[in-house]
């Protein structure tokens, strides 16, 4: 049954069903039993599935990372929430060197299905290291998958995925976009959904394909119908799995396109909008007809609450990024720049 | 939280109470613990080092008063200093109290209020040399005021400006650090370099070799693998280090029972440093017991980590609903033993503190809050190339060509032609 | 290393030995500590427990020989166990020369010796359950082998054909761990996990809940901020976990001493995991520390750490030079004390170990030797394919259209042909 | 003056100079002092410059980095060694969110001159996290440099470069390449030496450009000298500089070739590989006869040492990219792969 609610609800509903289905599935963090956690994704869990399923953890991201781990070897289902994207740096030998490889490591005999939750992106004002876009270090780690939402129903549906999936996920929540609202069924059965490995085309569109994911989906979205006024038709996909990433429907798309533009707010420098671009010329190269575009965050330091509206790629860096695909020299000013964030 | 959790206190009870050694070489007497327990303190919080109780009587300890001698001495000096704590602590909550209402009022996006810590910060700052140097977390604005921060200084931060207000080498202190717990690390190997300073040149190193730094983190820091590791390097390296762990209670919503087994002062004792538990409202307590420490690092003693025991009367941030986590009682049973009022009842008494000095103290609050309103409301955004400055300290040619490429996107937009970038991305 | 380091151990020397509370609400006697400086055993080692002193006297100390109450029974399963336990030892320095002597060979490619360590390893792997869990280092080859890994099972790490040898399941022990420390993690989540089933059901839980799991970190772990965490985390959670920090004088190339300024078994008290430290090469004393503490863990009294005070007599690894950086009059103080010859020398005065018994270890120890040559010996390289195999658990469209790349441009080769994966990359 | 010496050598030699050079340079890690470092770089600098500039530190390098930056903090130039790059994981968060941002977080007040030596990469027949290729993670990480040498000489002039350099500095050794002899002047005057972020034109040729580093940049040599056997011409680029990237270079030679091949040990997906494809796709579309081709390391954990021969790239490997590069099919079966590694 559907019901409306924000991304953030159903990202708790989502958690809440996977709770209910499997009682291995626990629940590990700061601040996420009786606060429910700062942005009340846990909200309600603690008090229903009580203080040994709903752990409210010392502050320590590795320790929080390394016990998960321990719990998983002895056949738990963790999912852990990392309370801002810019706190995971510090449990990132847990993740990369143990939780990655523990699977190849023992031949296949541990599985640690452990699920890492990540509110990640900025463009909400905040304080220094609450505005990170760290998706290319998980990425580029090996034995990882790495997800991404960008609607309210898949805060649900791939969340359960990704609690379900016997390997280690971590799981990109867009906290820019935890107040969208929109018609969830918490309960979808898993076995006919798409699979969390595979795309979504989020808009159709002939002349130019713009790969995102999470919070810039929406603001992709935006652009196409911008870009549609101007008589440009843009195809959107949501990735939705950075690791592993569904070429295949970005190369489908770009066959017909001949044009490519990614999209994300992390830095530049080796970045997934390299990869994509990367892969995408191997694949598609001779039906490409002008170099792929990205869009990204600079390769600087997140910035300041007052100006990450030039960090975060907005309406109008996503439209010159498209009239730069189409091989058209920049657009005359536009009235006024977008605002991004909440 | 677990059942299992609050039971099981496993230490030794006689250990408790925590009065370690506070010199190389020399023990201090039995702690003299006065209790509290009229004040509805909240359990396991009046095993501390105190001087002054809740009513402000003052309590004799001579293992502290020696380190108190000159507030003792009741001289104009001693007289200007207690004036100046509580014009310190007075300020603080002013400035305090005003952040507050700038973010209630939409001009800073967020604040952590420091409301009930006034004495845990002012009388560890104030033990302080100037060439001592701070490394804090993001909630010292007591001790950032002490350093010499300006109270225009502290907003850019909280306003999102800037990700820092001051040059720290202009106060001797660290702008604010985010990650619980980095900052620890960062004092130490700081107090390292004075050593190895002291050692090679003492005479041509400007503090002598003997300044110290000071760690603060809070009661949560302390689970922080770099918060242990800290302690570890510390004593290994025997670095002129203070730690002042601030434990107020709470870490967001999690109980410092989440953090700590067993008292917090206790968690240096197994890498080498000793601890010691104050009662962190009781600023003269906090005062002497962080001179002491402070000796020991200057004199060659090595680290400390001072436990002050204290309450975080706000919520963690102006965006923390604390209601949802700790009951009005305990609140309340903190509120009476609030830091100012029982330093008020002791300085009236001893007649330090006249209706003339509360009425300076008063305008002098009143006028720094209104410092920090105007300088909060005076500060504009910066201009769009501020992002690719100071990222590189040397000429780096790639972000030099972002920048100018953004500049150039920005230009076709019409609305904003950034000025040219002074370092960085040259 | 800095000259201040050794000059500021400031723990009261009063509570040194640490002879903490062994077992929730009751305190255990005084630590009997033997004097053993006649072995001319370095300063600050003998402050442990201990039971056999070097020349295989046996002392008493009714705090623990009530947990060897079976051993000193002196019937028939008395003496199995204490034969099994001078076996395990025997055999286990006989696997590690023979490992040693395959890489000298060129077989192996690398050896972390655990020579002069079976005591520590013996001990407190012979007090643990089936059902319990270890999570080791890289040098418990005395532990792997006690807990049914097979001689064949420990050398493919080491020759490099996989990252492990063994189904940590089989066994109850995880498989070498190199990221220093990062087990101790693991250990206590797996531990918390043994907790929460317990409370849900334990009647259906197949150890009942109450088994635990043991943690072996060296003494230079100890330094690591994850095993700080783990240590607190364990005391939060008051997890069935066992700490065992073998404590053999060196991490590499650097002494304890730039570990820990205070003993380690110090270490955990300040999280709320009481220590001991024991005499490790004592297999006695260890057995029944380790006894102690998996009980306190299995009726709900929480971690322990056990600091087993013992040496590594060969080098770090095969690739190491110890001569570098200590003495040979360091090596032979420790010689002096070796763990076999101790025991042997009680075993035969008590009559257990007869030349009949010492003849049969010593086949054993030849033959498991000669099976873990043979096993290493038969190894054979892994196919190409391996690399793509197990990284992951479900299907993976990329993974495996790399695989599938890399075979066609083997095939391009002429030399192999990988065979298909199975699992992981489908 | 010139001597013969191992790459390992000079970096000590460079070390030994920036140590002679500036007082305020200390060196801080494991086993540094009294055994020299496990590869025994540091061999002699602790009997030479006493235990207060060359510093043995407890076993933790979060505590080395932190430590490390607070001696930055208080004027020094500290210069860290990771004893394995596997082992670097766990000082993450202090490199990321403290170093690379200090100086951007204090507007320019704070100066963090530190050098992270890391022995990097496999094919040393080593154990499980001593094989690691982090690069990437390093270049996605706005506010640090990261450097790699491939000879001797510029083991040394790099080394002293990267310790003279007023930013934080990554600086990658190819371990495997350790015992390489070479001429070394240690003492080359920085002033005229080429500065570090400057890629090196390690052979010359006409057909195809090859992209590499550090220990690679052997491998890539032994393939152009058997492609040019084979009549192609293929010009090798030893990038040095890993962050920034020397583009120019690189594009420069690929406006020739319209050729491109990048080859690295780290794994492909979201590695400097595709940041460099995509980087020269963007500058160079119309120059490009073919997509640019990368040869990296699977997308697996770093395999055990029998089979780290089909992780790390190796002259066949090359000359297959070389191949693909070229549009030609895949070559006849070489005679026998090339055995990688010490
Ligand atoms: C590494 C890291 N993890 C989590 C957070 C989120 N966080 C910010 S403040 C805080 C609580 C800190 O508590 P404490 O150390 O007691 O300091 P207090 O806020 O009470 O002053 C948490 C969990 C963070 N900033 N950094
Ligand atoms: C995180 C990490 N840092 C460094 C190393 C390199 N290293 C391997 S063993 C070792 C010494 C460990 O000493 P200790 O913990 O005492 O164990 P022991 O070798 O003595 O058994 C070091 C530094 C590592 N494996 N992991
Ligand atoms: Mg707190
Ligand atoms: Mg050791």
């Amino acid at each position: 049954m559907t019901t409306t609610m924000t991304l953030a609800k159903a990202l708790g509903a989502g958690l809440r069903r996977a709770m209910t289905d499997d009682p291995s599935v626990m629940v590990l963090g700061e601040d996420i039993g009786r606060l429910g956690g700062v942005y009340r994704v846990t909200d309600g869990l603690q008090a229903e599935f009580g203080p040994r399923r709903v752990v409210d953890t010392p502050l320590a991201e590795s320790g929080i990372l390394g016990t998960a781990i321990g719990l998983a070897y002895r056949g738990y289902r963790p999912v852990v929430e990392i309370q801002f994207d810019g706190f995971v740096y510090v449990a990132f030998d847990q993740i990369v060197s143990q939780l990655a490889k523990m699977r190849a490591r023992t031949l296949g005999a541990v599985t640690l299905p452990v699920t890492i939750r990540i509110p990640v992106a900025g463009g909400i004002g905040a304080a220094e290291h609450h505005s990170e876009s760290p998706e290319a270090y998980f990425a580029h780690t090996a034995g990882l998958r790495v997800v991404s939402v960008a609607t309210p129903q898949d805060a649900a549906t791939v969340l359960r995925q990704a609690v379900a999936c016997d390997d280690p996920v971590v799981f990109f929540e867009p906290k820019r976009r935890y107040h969208v609202k929109g018609e969830v069924d918490p309960d979808v059965d898993l076995a006919t959904a798409d699979p969390m490995s595979a795309a979504r085309v989020a808009a159709h569109g002939d002349d130019v394909t713009l790969v995102t994911w999470g919070s810039q989906v929406a603001t992709a979205l935006d652009a196409a119908v911008a870009a549609s006024d101007e008589g440009v038709g843009v195809e959107v996909i949501d990735l939705r799995s950075l690791s592993p990433i569904d070429h295949d429907a970005v190369a489908a798309s770009v066959r017909r396109t001949g044009r490519l533009v990614v999209v994300h707010e992390g830095p530049r420098q080796a970045g997934l909008g390299a990869e994509a671009a990367a892969t995408i010329t191997e694949r598609c190269f001779e039906f490409l007809e002008a170099a792929p575009v990205r869009v990204t965050g600079h390769d600087v330091p997140y910035p300041p609450a007052k100006l990450e509206g030039h960090q975060v790629p907005d309406l109008d860096r996503i439209l010159d990024g498209v009239d730069r695909a189409l091989g058209r020299v920049a657009l005359p000013a536009r009235a006024q720049r977008t605002e991004v964030g909440a | 939280m677990p059942s299992t959790m609050g039971s099981k206190a496993r230490v030794d009870p006689s250990r408790a109470g925590t009065a370690r050694e506070h010199e190389a070489g020399e023990r201090t007497s039995t702690p003299a613990v006065h209790d509290d327990t009229d004040t509805g303190a909240p359990a396991g919080t009046d095993d501390v080092r105190r001087l002054l109780d809740r009513t402000g009587a003052r309590h004799p300890d001579p293992a502290l008063d020696r380190w108190l001698a000159d507030v003792d001495a009741g001289d104009e000096a001693a007289e200007t200093l207690l004036r100046r704590m509580y014009a310190d602590m007075v300020v603080s909550r002013r400035l305090d109290a005003e952040a507050t209402a700038l973010q209630r009022q939409g001009e800073l996006a967020l604040w952590p209020p420091l409301l009930g810590q006034e004495a845990a910060q002012v009388g560890s700052a104030r033990a302080l040399r100037d060439d001592d140097f701070v490394f804090s977390s993001y909630r010292e604005h007591a001790v950032a005021m002490i350093r010499g921060v300006r109270p225009e200084q502290v907003t850019p931060v909280w306003r999102g400006v800037a990700a820092s207000g001051w040059n720290p080498y202009d106060v001797g202190m660290a702008t604010p650090q985010v990650i619980i717990g980095a900052q620890a690390l960062h004092a130490v190997g700081y107090a390292f370099g004075i050593l190895c300073d002291a050692e090679r040149d003492p005479g041509r190193v400007p503090d002598g070799g003997t300044a110290a730094t000071v760690a603060y983190v809070g009661d949560g820091a302390m689970s922080q693998g770099d918060v242990s590791e800290a302690l570890l390097f510390a004593a290994t390296w025997s670095t002129p280090t203070v730690f002042v762990c601030q434990n107020n209670q709470w870490a967001i919503s999690e109980p410092v029972s989440l953090q700590a087994p067993v008292p917090l002062a206790e968690r240096g004792t197994g890498f080498g440093v000793p601890g010691v538990r104050v009662d962190g409202n009781d600023v003269l307590a906090v005062l002497a017991v962080t001179r002491e420490a402070l000796h020991r690092a200057r004199t060659g003693g090595g680290p400390t980590l001072i436990e002050a025991v204290t309450y975080r009367m706000g919520p963690h941030t102006t965006a923390d609903d604390p209601t949802r986590y700790r009951s009005t009682e305990e609140v309340e049973s903190w509120r009476r033993r609030d830091p100012i009022e029982r330093y008020a009842a002791w300085l009236r008494a001893r007649g330090t503190l006249t209706d003339a000095v509360e009425q300076e103290v008063r305008e002098t609050a009143d006028r720094t809050a209104a410092e920090l309103r105007a300088g909060c409301l005076a500060l504009t955004d910066p201009p769009a190339s501020r992002i690719f400055e100071h990222v590189y300290a040397e000429p780096h040619a790639a972000l030099a060509a972002e920048r100018d490429a953004y500049a150039d996107y920005l230009a076709t937009l019409g609305d904003e032609a950034p000025a040219e970038a002074e370092g960085g991305a040259r």
